[in-house]
Parts: C-alpha cells; structure tokens; sequence
C-alpha cells in the first residue's frame, strides 16, 4: 500500500468501516464454503474470497441512488453494498426469505432497494443492460452512476464490444469495473486476449480508463471516486481495471489443475486483509484490539444470517409459477 | 372507414406510444434517418428527435440488452431488430436477461419491453434472410408472443404490447408492409392479446393459423366455401400464452384441424398445436389433425423453389380436404 | 466388460477420435488446462498438446464459427460450447452458416464439424444454466441433433457424428457425467445415429424420452412392470432428423403413447413427437398422447422448486396409468 | 491518383487487366440493375459502383489458392475474383446453372473452384468463418491467406471484435479488408462508432492496420500487396481499411434519405474508373482507343452473360430438398 491517497477520508471511522465490510465478506465466504460441503448451499458458489477490496472501494464512491450490475460472484458486492448478510444467506439457501425468494440462488443475488440488479451468470451478459440503465437515467435526466462489475475473461465476448461502443457513442453514465484477476476459470490472460492490456481496449472506444492495484482498497476507493466524479460531471463512461487475484477456487468444481500453489501463494502475501491491517496498524488507525472487536462483530453478523437461513420458510411448491410473469396488479 | 397499409398502421401505432407516453422511445438499426428498413418509422425522427428515435450501430445484443436494461430502468422502449434472423445475435439478452429477470429476483423486477421484428419468407431473400422462427421464442416462459396479421391489429397491438409488464416479441411478417386495408378512422385501438380471433365462422373443419399465412388460409376457406365446404379461420394472434380454449372450443363443433404455419415442420409451432389438440379434444377428432408448413430446407433464392418450400393456398385447401376424405 | 462413467466414456471418444484422424481436433473454453467443464477433456492436453485441445477465449460465436470455418477448410473440429446456455451467443454462426452453407452454395460446401453442449437442469444452477433448447436445433434443416443417453452411445456417437459430412449437434446432459454402466472391453463403438433404440420392451404402453429423462423413463417403466403395466421405452439418441417409423411401429403395438421431455412444454420437442403420432397412427390410438415436460417458468435454484419443475418418475408413472385409464 | 506506385507493375498489360475487370464490374452491376427494374432479378440487390477498385486492388494481390470470405455485396469480388460471368448473371437468375444453382442468388454467389466461400449476408457473420479457414491452413501447414471483406459497419458487431481477437491470439493468416463506404444502409459511421479511425481497433488487437484509397487501384493493390507479404512472412493477421464510397442506394428499395446528392457528387468525381482513366491515360499506359476497346469487350460478356442466364434452365421443383444435406456418396 501507499504512504498516501487523496480524497480519501483517512479517518478511524472510516478505516474500521472498510476493515469491517471486507471482514465480513471473507468471514460469510468462508462459512458459504463451510455450508458447501456440509449441502446446505447448492448449486455453482464462486468465492470472492482475495478480492474483497474491490467491491468494498468501489461502493464507497457510489450513492444510494445508483444502479449496480454485478456477475455470478457477486456476494461480495451484495454485503459491500448494504443487502442484509441474513437475506443473502437465506437466498445460498434456498429459502423463501433469501433476496430472491430462493429463485436466484448464489448466482443471482439481487435488491431492487438497494438497486442491486444482479447477480448475471452469462459472462458478458450485464453489460448490455448496464448500458441500458444508464441510458434510461440519461433520458429521464436522472444524475446517477450505473456500475457495472465483470471479469477480464468477459473482455473476449462481443458483448463487452457492443456495450462499451454504445456507452461511449451515447456518452452514457457508466462505471465499467473490470475485476482483472488474471484467470477465465483456468485461462491465463494472455491466453485468452491478444492485447493483455485491457485499459488499452477501453480507450480503443474513446474511453477514459485506468488500471489500479485491485488489493489494496484504499487506492479502488480512491480510483473509484476519481472516476465516478467524471462521469457524473461529463456524462460519459468511465473504466476502471482492478488487478486483483482468486485466492481459492474457481468454483467448488475446480482442481485448480491451471496454476501452481506457489503463485497463489504470492498472492495472498499481498492479500486485500493482511495488507490493510498491517497498513491500519502502523498508521495507528486501527489496533489489534479494534480487529479483535470486528471480528467479534462480524461473527455476529455471520451467525446470525446462518440462523435466520436456516430458520426460514420454504417457499411453497404452489408457487413454483409465481414470479414468471408480473401480475396486472403490479403494473406501474 | 380509411384505407391504409399494415405499414401505416404500425407507423400510427409507433406515432400515437410516442405521443401517449414520454417514457417510449424506438431504437434499432436505420429507424431514424433511412426511415425503418421496412419504413415503418419513416417520418418519426423528424417528430420525435434522434433521442426517441434513436438509431444504433450494427450490435443486436448490445441494443437489445440496453433496451432490455432502460426497460427495467423505468422506460418503456421499443426495440426493432430488423428481422428473426439477426434475432439470432440477441438471443442471450432476450432469453437469458429479459425472460428470465423476473423470475431471478423473486419478482423485485419487471422487464417492460416491446421487441419487434420482421419475420418469414417470400420475398428471395434467400437462407439468411427468410427464417420463421416463431416457435423458439413461443417456447420460453417469461416472454409473451404477438403476431399482427391484419390492419387493425398491426395498428392496435404495440399499444397492448406496451400495457403488458412483461417482455412482449412482436412478430411482423415482411410480406404484410405493403397489404392494404379499411380500418375505422378513430379508435380506440386496443386488441385484446389474450385471445384468438376468428376471422372467418365455419362449420366443416378447423383452420388454425397466424401472420403473414392468414391470408393464404382465408384465400383457401374461400375456394372451399365456393365448393360449399366451410371452414372455421382462426388467427391465433398471440402464440404465447396460446388462447387453447379457443382452438379447442372451435376444433369441439368442426371436428377436424388444419394448422397452417410457415415455420419448418419438425419442432413447429404447428405441431405443438396439434399436441394440445390430441390432449383436449382427441375425442372430438373424426380425422387426425394435419399441418400446412414450411419443407424442411433453407429457403431457396428462386422464386419457384421458394414458392415450393412455403405453405401455398392449394396445400391448405388440399389438407382440408385429406380431413374431410373429400 | 468394464465400468465407466458417461464423462470417461465421452472421454475416451475423443481420445479415440484424436487418434483415429489427424483432422480432428477440439476447442472451446477451458478444454486444456482446466480439463473441461465437465472434466471431459481431462489429460488430453498432455497427450495431444495446445494445438489439438485449444483453448478459447470467451468468445462463443467466435470460436464456433472459427470451428464451422475450419470444417470448410477441410478439418474435422469438435466445437465444445460449455453449456447449450451458452449457445445462445454463437446461434447466428450454427444457423445461419453452419445449417445454411450447404445449401446456399448450391451443394458446393459440406461442414463437416461437430459441436457439443451439456444440456439441462438438475443440479440447481438456477435460470440462466438450465436450459432443455434441443427442439430450437431439432427445428433447423441442415443439422443433424443426436443425445447420448447411454455409456455405450456416449462411447460411440461421437465418431459416428463425426462421420456425417454435414454439422451435428450433441447434446450431453449435466447429470449424466457421473452415471456408470457396464460398457464391452473392446469396440467398435460406432452407433447408427439414424435410428432410435428401444431401451425396454413392452406391449401397454410406449414412453418416448431422450437424453437425461431416460434414466427417469426407465425408473418409472421399472415400477409400472412390477404393477403389471408393460411399457416399451424408446431412446430417440437423434432428435433430427426423428425417426418417425420406430416411434409409430412402437405406438401400433401398444395402442398409447407417453412422451418424456426436460424441455418447457409449449414449444418442445414432445409437442412434435405428438403431433407425428397424430399424423402417422392416430387410428392406432386408445387414448390420447400425453407428454410430460417441464413446466412454464425459468428454473428456479430451491432444490424442491427446481424437482417440482422438471419431469419426475411420478409424473411419467401418473401419465402412463392416466393413458390407461387406470 | 499519386505519381509513383511501388510494388505494382506498371505495365500497360496490367493496367488494361485492370481497366477491364473495373469497367466490367460497373457494366455488369449497370445491366443487373435494369434486370432489376424488369424483374428478372429479385429478392435484394447491393451494388458495388463506386467500390470497384478494392475488390479489383486486393485481388491483385491474392494467389489462386487462397481464400475469400465476401459479404452480399459481393458481385464485384466474384467478378474480380475470376468467377464466370455467365455463372453470376444466372445465379441473379436463379436458374440452375447459376454459381449456385439459383439457391444463393445475389448475396450468395459461391464458387468451390475459385475458393471464393461466399457471400454472407449477416452483417459480420464472415468473419468468425476467414478465422476458422485461416486457423485450417495453419494447422495443414498449407500457404494459404484467407482475405476477409466486410464493410465498416461490420465493425461495431461482437463478431468483428471476437474474431479480431483470435486472429491475432493464434496468429493467424486473415487479410481483414473493412471497405468503409461511410454508411451502412443509413447509418454514418460517426452515428455508429465512437472512435471513427477503423485501424485503431484493429491496432487495439495487436494486429497491424493501414489505411487506404479505395478509389486509388494502385493503391489499393500496393497496399494489399504489402499486407499478404506481412501475412505469409509473419503467419499473423493484417487489417486493411479501404476508404471508399458507395455511388447508388444501399439497395433497391433504399430512398437515400440520409445523405445529400452533392456528397454523392463530389465522390463520384474521385470515382475508381475516372480517376483511373485520367492517370493511364496521361501516363501514356492506355488510350482513348484502348478503352473504347474494352467497353466493346465488356458489352460482349455483359451481353452474353444475360443471354446464357436468359436460356439457362430451371432447377426442377423436385430437387427442392436436395443440397439440404450432403450425399452419403460425396463424403470426403
Ligand atoms: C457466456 C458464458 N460462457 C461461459 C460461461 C462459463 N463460465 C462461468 S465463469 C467463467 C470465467 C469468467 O472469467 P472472468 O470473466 O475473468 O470472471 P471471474 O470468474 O474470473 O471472476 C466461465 C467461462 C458463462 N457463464 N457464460
Ligand atoms: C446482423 C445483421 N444486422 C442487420 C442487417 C441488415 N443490413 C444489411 S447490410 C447493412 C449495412 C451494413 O453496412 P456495412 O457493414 O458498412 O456494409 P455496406 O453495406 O456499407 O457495404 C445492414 C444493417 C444484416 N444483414 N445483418
Ligand atoms: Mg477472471
Ligand atoms: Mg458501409
């Protein structure tokens, strides 16, 4: 991490806010993973777990009015973003309490309180209806941002192309976030892009573009509020890369046959966690003693969304065919 | 009474939506300066402005995804994909996003969209440009599917399609643009989408058919009625969610069914048809029921291949009659 | 006799193929290192190298088309497109080129490739990763479907699609990777993919299924047989073209006929099947085709939501006893 | 036209090769467009006027056995390209002894013998194809470019940006040949494009891209000259982009709405034939009396190419379903 970063409120309350947020995301993984094995949570789960940091600095530049449009590992995004840990566990679970309803599952997490779209499962998919929220705010001159998060593996499909053309041509208010972490399931970048540097295909649209260190949440938030401030004062996209990196598997299906222990290993020294404690620390923001309370905390919070997932209701079989189709009542 | 084409009345249509509600935009590929492809929104950019009359690049998935995106951002846009056979490039966005969006999030969102398209055959324009793909889009949950084959609808239905919540596929055959015909000089206009409609009573056997093939089964029910055989037309009008107990109800008093469908046959919406049919009416049936569609080839250049490879009026007429052992 | 698992079977078909015929090779997403998807193409990175197990980006109306090109260029690639809910994105190459060149180039081009897909729900993947599509290809002249639903055809399909001059689409279901079976030590493997196999026979009733609902189909045949009620179960292993004969001698001889479909009901495959029974021995039959199928909505994740869904043992059983009244 | 062309041969052979195969191309398109009007033509119908010299350029530079991927503006690469014009007239015709037996008709013209692959009528839909006849070549060992056209409108479909990608990840030998006339249909490419430089795109894949006069034959044929060599030496893609400009509708049932006569006009007076004319001639290559010669050449394959579609026979209807799928018997 740095010595210093602008524009970020470098205060106690607002380190141990950051501290908490990625805490908790990599406490609730963790017991996600737990519950994997133990089949109380079903279905594809793809950890976040080594790249709390970008969630957690991007949400600091965004408002409660803007729109988030986020992949199929999203639980991060979803906690940094304020959804209920209790809902999105019920939602892992299956239950009628769960965020959709149990609908969704992992992969689909969504809030239209917190306008959370989702949790898209087709790589590439999000990006198109990003475009089109924002250009739905454009038109009803709404001043919001539309974040869109994906991965680096997305970069290949057409849908990354048409999107960022369509945003930049109509000046569009998005924030592009590209979590670069350097592997598609088990496909190096460089296997996968003939140009590595994704900033540079950003830029081959005419738009701004900047690439950050993706572990260090200090510096996102930073990059982050940088960003957002543009698009808010010019009205055009805005996109950012975060070079980050998967600490665990792709999904819980993975052998992790394409990369060797000692890279991960690399990695995870300069994890999103270790390197803001320790930075926190000799800052004297933080003590040992406020990590001992967050993490006293978010045990809590952690506990209690397992209890309420598993206390919850079932939805019933009768309404398998609910939610396919809106009722006229709903009609606005 | 007027006198106006299909053309005119979807142009109507899209004129009176823009001025009904300011949350309507048209976008697509040539809807603003080339007038429409098929010149259904010529005229509109001069009236509404590039912002509601907005024309994209060549990027089906990325203007049918944003459009899919302003819906559920509160807009309520008309997306035209030129024609079924680019619909291939958006497929995704329509099938995995704007079907399913709803569902995925336990009922928090609603996607309402209107995607129109020209669809069919009959114009030699050859494999890549003569798909009639209805069946793949009447196959998904979450979607509702219309058809215009008349006037009136084609001036009536964008705005129901608009009502609904849900996405809405709008299906216009290209070979409908230029039919003429009287439609009454002020609305309302609204067409109930729920239902089929009969547009012609008959008694001897049922045709079931919807789009640019009305026209070809009513050609064939009036031959046959000049040789005293009458025949009960039904125009389907939205092929999902089917109006079943219409077909069923008109197949209980004919007894016989003919589908006439220019899809390929294999996997048509024709055969599903016939499959609710055997399901609701088996025992009404005094002869199997038969299918008028499409050989199961890409649709040839030359107009006599073409014209081969299609449901043609003399088929109709000739599968009545198979029905009826005459 | 050995046992092995549909996923070594598949497995060892494309290590047979790679052997057979330099031509061939396979690409798509995480083919090579990771090992597939599916774990298919486990080790034969190793011992066929980069070029052979291609890697591709994220890209699946690239990749596909480049595999539609290569076969054009006189290669025989096997296109692996992760998951049929995928395939979405690459629909425009596989209809539009791959079933169309053929034809349009007036029977100068043959493409000769080979695209597989895993298929279906199950697992609880929820919406976007459980999709049945097989009657959308099942629908399109120039492409040949087939669905491996056994070890044995999952061993032996692949050389023979490879053998067919003109695109064929195979369909994998995700739950059958891990079913185990008997296989013989030895080959040949080859299968004739022009024609259904009967998986059981029987004189009451005749269940038609494909692909991962025949474990089910055979499951819900088992119970009926201890209760008396004697089913024949036919594996139609090609969805296109269908092989109308088998299915209508089938019904011939046992008077009803059920059929078993993961896709939706509106639109499936069963839909066609139905209405060929229809066309083909509507006299024959004492009581009305049924079909059990999906039913209308995305697939939700919930394990019980997903289950009650999708065709279950009970309802196939429910089907049989109800066409025999019983 | 400038005074000096490298790499071409200056010889009044090739400069009269040259005028004729434009000069064909443009009476060939002219009398399609009467057939048109009489109906002997149907279905769509997209001239190349104006466009003839990069068609007749590229060729220049490709060998027999390479091969060619053509959109539904193709009659002019065809021609180019070597295929009879007996054989493209009757496929217009739809008669059976069309190039396609009358199945393709205009966007469809195919000929096995010249490799030229076709006529694709879905705008980008070539493009993942070139990569794949390439990707063939490379892996047989065989010596082959395969010469992709597509317009400029191309270029904002996903298919243009995946098919980029893989051409330049697996090096691959693809000419990329954007003729950018400045519209597709009614669209201008400042309406289509956030960034209008075509070869910055192209650039944004590693692949290397130069710009062109499309009205300039010589041009046009140094400039694919150079490319093929870079192609065969380096077994990597090369992107050329044509600027040219298209005289007559987009097709026939286009009204032109969207641009201005005097556009038209000021282009036409920089038109490949013109132009050309100009140069030979004061360059003392050809005469007044050459070309009066080739026009008569020209008449007489123009006229006998109507006359053969004219007499050519009908497919009979019962070979609807034939060429749907391949004869057991011509399995290679
Ligand atoms: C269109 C599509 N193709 C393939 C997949 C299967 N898949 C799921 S995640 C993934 C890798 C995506 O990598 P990246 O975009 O870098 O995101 P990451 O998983 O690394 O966060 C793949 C291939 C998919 N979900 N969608
Ligand atoms: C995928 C797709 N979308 C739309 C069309 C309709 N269409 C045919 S040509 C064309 C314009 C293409 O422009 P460009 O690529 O510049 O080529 P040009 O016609 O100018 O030669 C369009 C929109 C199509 N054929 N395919
Ligand atoms: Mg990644
Ligand atoms: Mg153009």
């Amino acid at each position: 991490m740095r010595e210093a970063y602008d524009r970020v409120d470098l205060t106690t309350e607002h380190m141990r806010d950051l501290a908490h947020q990625m805490i908790l995301i990599r406490r609730f993984e963790e017991k996600c993973a737990e519950l994997y094995s133990a089949e109380k949570i079903r279905g594809f789960l793809h950890l976040y777990i080594g790249e709390e940091a970008n969630a957690v600095g991007v949400m600091q530049a965004l408002k409660p009015d803007d729109n988030i449009v986020a992949t199929y590992r999203e639980h991060g995004h979803a906690l940094a973003r304020g959804l209920p840990a209790t809902e999105v566990m019920a939602e892992m679970y299956g239950k009628a309490s769960g965020s959709s309803r149990g609908r969704g599952g992992s992969m689909h997490i969504c809030s239209a309180a917190h306008r959370f779209y989702g949790g898209f499962a087709i790589v590439g998919g999000g990006l198109p209806l990003a475009v089109g929220l924002a250009l739905a705010d454009k038109m009803r001159g709404n001043d919001r941002v539309t974040c869109c998060f994906f991965g680096e593996g997305a970069a290949a499909e057409g849908e990354f192309h048409e999107s960022l053309n369509l945003a930049a041509l109509w000046k569009l208010p998005v924030l592009f976030v590209c979590e670069n972490n350097g592997y598609a399931m088990g496909t190096a970048l460089e296997r996968s892009e003939s140009e590595t540097d994704i900033c540079r295909h950003a830029q081959s649209y005419q738009i701004p573009a900047a690439a950050v260190d993706g572990m260090d949440v200090l510096a996102v938030e930073e990059a982050a509020r940088d960003a957002t401030e543009k698009i808010r004062a010019s009205e055009g996209p805005f996109f950012l890369e975060n070079r980050t990196y998967r600490f665990r598997a792709h999904s819980m299906f993975d052998a992790e046959l394409y990369r060797a222990k000692e890279e991960v290993a690399e990695w995870e020294k300069r994890g999103p966690l270790v390197q803001f404690k320790r930075w926190t620390i000799e800052n004297d923001f933080l003590s040992d003693d406020d990590y001992a309370m967050i993490e006293q905390d978010v045990a809590v919070i952690v506990n209690d969304a397992v209890a309420f997932a598993e206390d919850a209701p079932w939805e019933a079989e009768e309404d398998l065919l609910k939610d396919v189709t809106t009722p006229a009542a709903a009609v606005l | 009474m007027r006198r106006i084409t299909y053309r005119d009345a979807i142009r109507e249509a899209l004129r009176e939506a823009m001025q009904k509600d300011e949350r309507v935009f048209l976008m697509g590929e040539d809807v603003g300066r080339y007038g429409g492809a098929y010149a259904c929104s010529k005229g509109l950019l001069d009236e509404f402005g590039e912002e509601r009359i907005r024309d994209t690049p060549l990027s089906e998935s990325g203007f049918t995804g944003a459009g899919i995106g302003a819906a559920l951002g509160g807009m309520r846009p008309i997306v035209e994909v030129m024609t079924v056979n680019f619909s291939l490039l958006c497929l995704d966005q329509i099938v995995n996003n704007a079907a399913t969006l709803r569902h995925m999030s336990g009922g928090q969102f609603s996607v309402p969209v209107v995607i129109r398209m020209a669809t069919g055959a009959g114009r030699q324009l050859a494999a890549q440009h003569s798909h009639s793909l209805e069946n793949w889009y009447a196959h998904v949950p979450g979607l509702r599917v219309v058809a215009p084959a008349t006037i009136a609808d084609a001036r009536g239905m964008l705005w129901s399609a608009l009502e609904d919540p849900d996405p809405v596929i709008m299906f216009e055959h290209a070979t409908l643009y230029n039919e003429e015909g009287d439609i009454a000089a002020e609305g309302p206009w609204a067409v109930d989408i729920d239902r089929a409609a009969v547009r012609r009573e008959g008694k001897d056997a049922t045709i079931i058919t919807y789009g640019g093939s009305l026209p070809k089964a009513l050609a064939a029910a009036q031959t046959l009625g000049e040789e005293g055989v009458s025949c009960e037309v039904i125009d389907l009008r939205t092929l999902r969610p089917l109006d079943t107990e219409r077909i069923l109800s008109s197949v209980a008093n004919t007894h016989r069914a003919v589908i006439v469908d220019e899809g390929w046959r294999t996997g048509s919406l024709a055969g599903e048809i016939s499959a609710q049919i055997m399901e609701g009416a088996f025992f009404e049936l005094d002869a199997p029921v038969a299918r008028v569609c499409t050989a199961e080839t890409p649709i040839p250049y030359a107009r006599h291949l073409e014209a081969a490879a299609l449901p043609s009026v003399d088929a109709i007429i000739a599968a009545v009659r198979r029905t009826l052992r005459r």
